[in-house]
């Protein structure tokens, strides 16, 4: 809360910078190979930083939500809040959905690191031929 | 933890308000902050609340897993049914002029419905993701 | 946002997977704060709920079925450090052409979304304008939306569900 | 009257309600036929849609009667009407063939979720094409794409898992960038609608965030539609799915994405725009060819049928990228037509892989030797495919060459020709691996009693096959509406 503050001291372009460190770091998280379940985290965190990139915009100083009354006059941008509405939902989704996935492939797999199971993969495709 | 007497009373007597809670963020989206989602979501964690405290077994009791499989294909079919109902009173898809005489009602009852879908499949959906990772856990072990 | 800055940084460090769900829900309510900051009290109550609520209960319960607690560090950063990196550059280029922070005059500002606040009242007649867009202006959407949750649920129930025969690897 | 004037919401509403329909009903038979009335039921919307493009010019449709810039707006143009019939004509035939080709790939208790998938997956690919608004694309695009993943998983070989989870990080990775580009663009043009955007792009033409809008939509689009070298996922997604998903996904779920990509480069950004301002023309031209070359090497050396032919998908997709780079109407007509005929074959393929390795027990060229001896209608099947994807006249896929070949003339680029030439010789090469095996080898021991695919499976694998041939013979359907996309997609923006 005091970056907020200091997001309008800086200069209009703070929030920007911020929302690109995030969306990187949860990029390299979801690209590094690694854990199932920390890549999984790492897109969240790449999904998240993008609220911002809509949400950051529509903020009016000043202004205030935008829940009608007669009390304000100027208030903040409400589309971008609604389709991040729809991405959060989107976000949880797919995080379920992957979650499942990973349960279900270390099962079968014994392990959830991604090197380990490549590796798994490999060795089964030279020993014996490829069932399908 | 199952047969911790405090936490049994405790959360008897706190899931009502949850429940209440629930609804009011329902409702109440219209006025301030909340919706069929919020709603939804909230639902739901009053029924894992209770799997928590009273064992899944009760909770499957209370809130059967066929109900809730039901339940996530009902409140799509809520949803779209609200637009099919627009479709047959001779407005466009999702019309929600049309559903009153008074174009202005028409939009509140539109509204209504189509978050009472919402909550309804997001509850459902929440739900049985819950149950499944936890039986998945009883295989296992 | 400084300290969302922080978490993200011990989250990249880190490998104890437990430390990462706990720190990824802090991170979400951090980002509550920031959107309430932001006025966007609907999106941070979501964001609150979802981001810390129910994917933290799914993290830990997916973590306690995979009972990984160590993650192994990744051995060759290098190739998808440069791709960020690139990723970033491109993004800095972009925003540093948008619009500076709260300026009225932007176009997200003058186009379609007056018409959101000014003509509500006598439309829709919801005070909530974030309600009365997600469920009436732009309700195909959340129709959509609604849909891929429901998308996600049935996905869930086909792949967890238990099966008489198991799997043969 | 009235219902014809509500088909553009109808052609989504109805397998999206199909889906639930499936679900509550629970037994496998009652949710095929569900799911089976909506698919079909879509064809004849889409053909119905078609035809009134046609015959009147684009349609636009007000969702919950709000006009365009404030709901969300459909909106049918000679492009996307075509895809809707595409898109739902290859699913009208999949459908009927995965009925029988689950039984033997899928638990039966899983059969019904199959079903809804499949409608849910339906939904989002036709929701992408018919809309007009951008923000309506990504959540379209991600009903699909769970989908996708979760009918991946249902493939019974356990690297099947493991597919589905890259495809869903790629997926996803992909699906962020695109929202990306679409809030850098709403940022700039302040609306969401496509139509809109395109008008209001004239004032912010080649800023900044413009272009980094553009650098983003086409990295994203790119990930979903397996651009070389972004193709990772694809060869063992299609590989380890179930076959029926296999033939759907390789039919249709890629050449959606182009669809989009042509969508946001002619209908938002302008051509002028795109292949002016950045060097998209000579990147998209080298990553074209190097997916024609490298994808095409790839499938030389490939030991399983599936993931061959997964291969030759990803070079395909050059072929289609290339045809867009050149940016003229010839070249856009061969990309469309690429689409369409691409899909038809690949479809037709991977269903017969289907009943072949529901006989063999395996796609692997060690296990299907001497194929074309105890299969012989498959065999001849996936030969008449295989020269199509070489590009023989008299197959579709002749016609989609030669109208590339014709857009690569008009620039006087002979190199290029040559080069197109060349990689079609590698497609002979990949081809060849298949038919040496099938026809020029013993059937193993073990499996000499091995009979023909069931009906139920070579049925509708045969319609396609007979498409491959017709769509290469007579090619006033598939040219005159790609042409016609085409010149409206230049026509649109001058």
């Amino acid at each position: 809360m005091n970056g907020m503050v200091n997001s309008m001291g800086v200069g209009g372009h703070f929030t920007y910078v911020i929302t690109v460190f995030l969306m990187v770091a949860g990029l390299f998280i979801v690209i590094a190979p690694g854990n199932l379940i920390k890549k999984l985290i790492g897109l969240g965190i790449f999904q998240t930083s993008v609220y911002l990139l809509y949400i950051a915009p529509g903020k009016l100083v000043g202004g205030t939500a935008p829940i009608l009354s007669d009390a304000y006059t100027v208030y903040s941008n409400p589309l971008p809040h609604v389709l991040i509405l729809t991405a959060i939902v989107v976000g949880v989704a797919t995080l379920a959905l992957g979650l499942a996935l990973v349960v279900r492939i270390r099962e079968a797999y014994g392990c959830i690191e991604e090197d380990d199971i490549l590796a798994l993969d490999a060795a089964a495709q030279d020993s014996t031929p490829t069932k399908q | 933890m199952k047969n911790d007497l405090t936490l049994r009373v405790l959360a008897k007597l706190l899931i009502p308000f949850i429940l209440l809670f629930a609804l009011y963020v329902q409702f109440h989206g219209d006025f301030g902050p909340g919706g069929g989602f919020q709603a939804g979501v909230i639902l739901a964690a009053a029924v894992i609340f209770y799997a928590l405290i009273f064992g899944l077994a009760d909770a499957r009791k209370v809130v059967p897993e066929p109900l809730v499989e039901s339940m996530m294909a009902l409140g799509v079919l809520i949803y779209a049914g609200v637009g099919v109902a627009g479709l047959l009173l001779g407005g466009n898809f999702l019309d929600y002029f049309v559903l009153d005489p008074n174009s202005v009602h028409g939009q509140h009852r539109g509204i209504f419905w189509v978050e009472v879908g919402v909550a309804t499949t997001v509850s459902g959906v929440m739900l049985k993701i819950f149950y499944m990772f936890v039986s998945r856990g009883e295989v296992d072990e | 946002m400084v300290l969302m800055v922080v978490t993200v940084w011990v989250i990249v460090r880190s490998r104890n997977l437990f430390g990462i769900v706990i720190l990824s829900g802090i991170y979400s309510f951090l980002m509550a704060a920031v959107l309430v900051a932001m006025d966007a009290v609907d999106v941070a109550m979501t964001e609150a709920s979802v981001g810390a609520g129910i994917s933290t209960v799914l993290l830990l319960g997916a973590l306690y079925l995979c009972k990984g607690e160590e993650a192994k560090p990744a051995r060759q950063p290098w190739g998808p450090l440069a791709i960020s990196v690139i990723v970033a550059g491109f993004l800095v280029y972009g925003t540093l052409g948008l619009p500076e922070f709260s300026d009225p005059n932007a176009p997200i500002h003058g186009h379609v979304v007056p018409r959101y606040l000014n003509d509500i009242k006598q439309e829709v007649d919801v005070p909530n304008v974030v309600t009365a867009v997600l469920a009436s202006y732009r309700g195909y959407d959340t129709l959509g939306e609604t849909t891929v949750v429901f998308t996600a649920g049935a996905g869930v129930i086909a792949l967890l569900r238990k099966r008489r025969k198991e799997r043969k690897p | 009257m009235s219902f014809l004037q509500h088909l553009p919401a109808l052609q989504v509403v109805v397998p999206l309600m199909a889906a639930p329909l499936a679900l509550l009903l629970r037994r496998s038979n009652y949710a095929f036929l569900v799911v089976l009335t909506a698919t079909w039921a879509a064809l004849a919307i889409s053909t119905g849609l078609w035809v009134q493009v046609a015959d009147s010019g684009p349609l636009s449709y007000a969702i919950g009667n709000w006009p365009a810039p404030w709901g969300i707006e459909y909106r049918v143009d000679p492009l996307n009407a075509f895809m809707l019939v595409f898109v739902s004509g290859v699913a009208a035939v999949v459908l009927p063939y995965s009925y029988s080709s689950i039984q033997a790939e899928v638990a039966p208790q899983q059969h019904y979720l199959f079903y809804t998938m499949f409608a849910l997956c339906l939904t989002g690919l036709l929701g992408i094409c018919i809309t007009g608004d951008a923000f309506n694309i990504f959540v379209f695009l991600e009903i699909s794409a769970l989908s996708t993943y979760v009918l991946i998983a249902m493939g019974r070989d356990r690297r099947a898992l493991m597919a589905s989870y890259q495809y869903l990080i790629m997926g996803t990775i992909g699906a962020t960038f695109i929202v990306v580009g679409i809030g850098l663009l709403y940022l700039m043009t302040g609306t969401l609608n496509l139509a809109d955007m395109g008008k209001r792009m004239a004032e912010v033409q080649g800023s900044r965030p413009v272009l980094a809008a553009l650098a983003f939509l086409t990295v994203g689009i790119s990930l979903k539609l397996a651009l070389f070298p972004l193709h990772q996922w694809l060869p063992n997604a299609y590989a380890f799915a179930p076959s029926a998903v296999s033939a759907f996904l390789a039919a249709t779920a890629t050449k959606v994405a182009v669809y989009v990509l042509l969508r946001f480069y002619f209908s938002v950004f302008g051509q002028s725009q795109v292949f002016g301002r950045l060097p998209m023309e000579e990147m998209m031209l080298i990553l074209a060819l190097a997916g024609m070359f490298a994808a095409s090497v790839m499938a030389i050396y490939q030991t399983n049928l599936k993931r061959l032919f997964a291969y030759s998908s990803v070079g395909q997709i050059g072929y289609i990228i290339l045809g867009l780079s050149f940016g003229s109407v010839n070249g856009l007509t061969s990309t469309v037509v690429h689409l369409v005929n691409h899909g038809v074959t690949k479809g037709a393929i991977f269903m017969l892989l289907g009943g072949v390795a529901l006989r063999m027990g395996g796609t692997t060229l060690a296990r299907v030797q001497g194929m074309g001896k105890v299969m012989p209608w498959t065999s001849f099947g996936i030969l008449i495919c295989g020269l199509s994807l070489i590009g023989l006249p008299g197959t579709a896929g002749f016609i989609s060459k030669w109208y590339l070949l014709l857009a690569a003339l008009e620039r006087d680029q002979w190199w290029l020709v040559f080069l197109i030439v060349l990689s079609s010789l590698l497609a002979v090469l990949y081809v060849w691996r298949f038919v040496e095996v099938a026809y020029f080898k013993e059937p193993r021991q073990d499996i000499v009693a091995v009979s023909e695919a069931p009906l139920g499976l070579l049925l509708p694998s045969a319609v396609l096959v007979v498409a491959t041939v017709y769509f290469g013979l007579d090619t006033s359907l598939t040219v005159g509406s790609a042409a016609r996309a085409a010149e409206f997609l230049m026509g649109g923006l001058r």
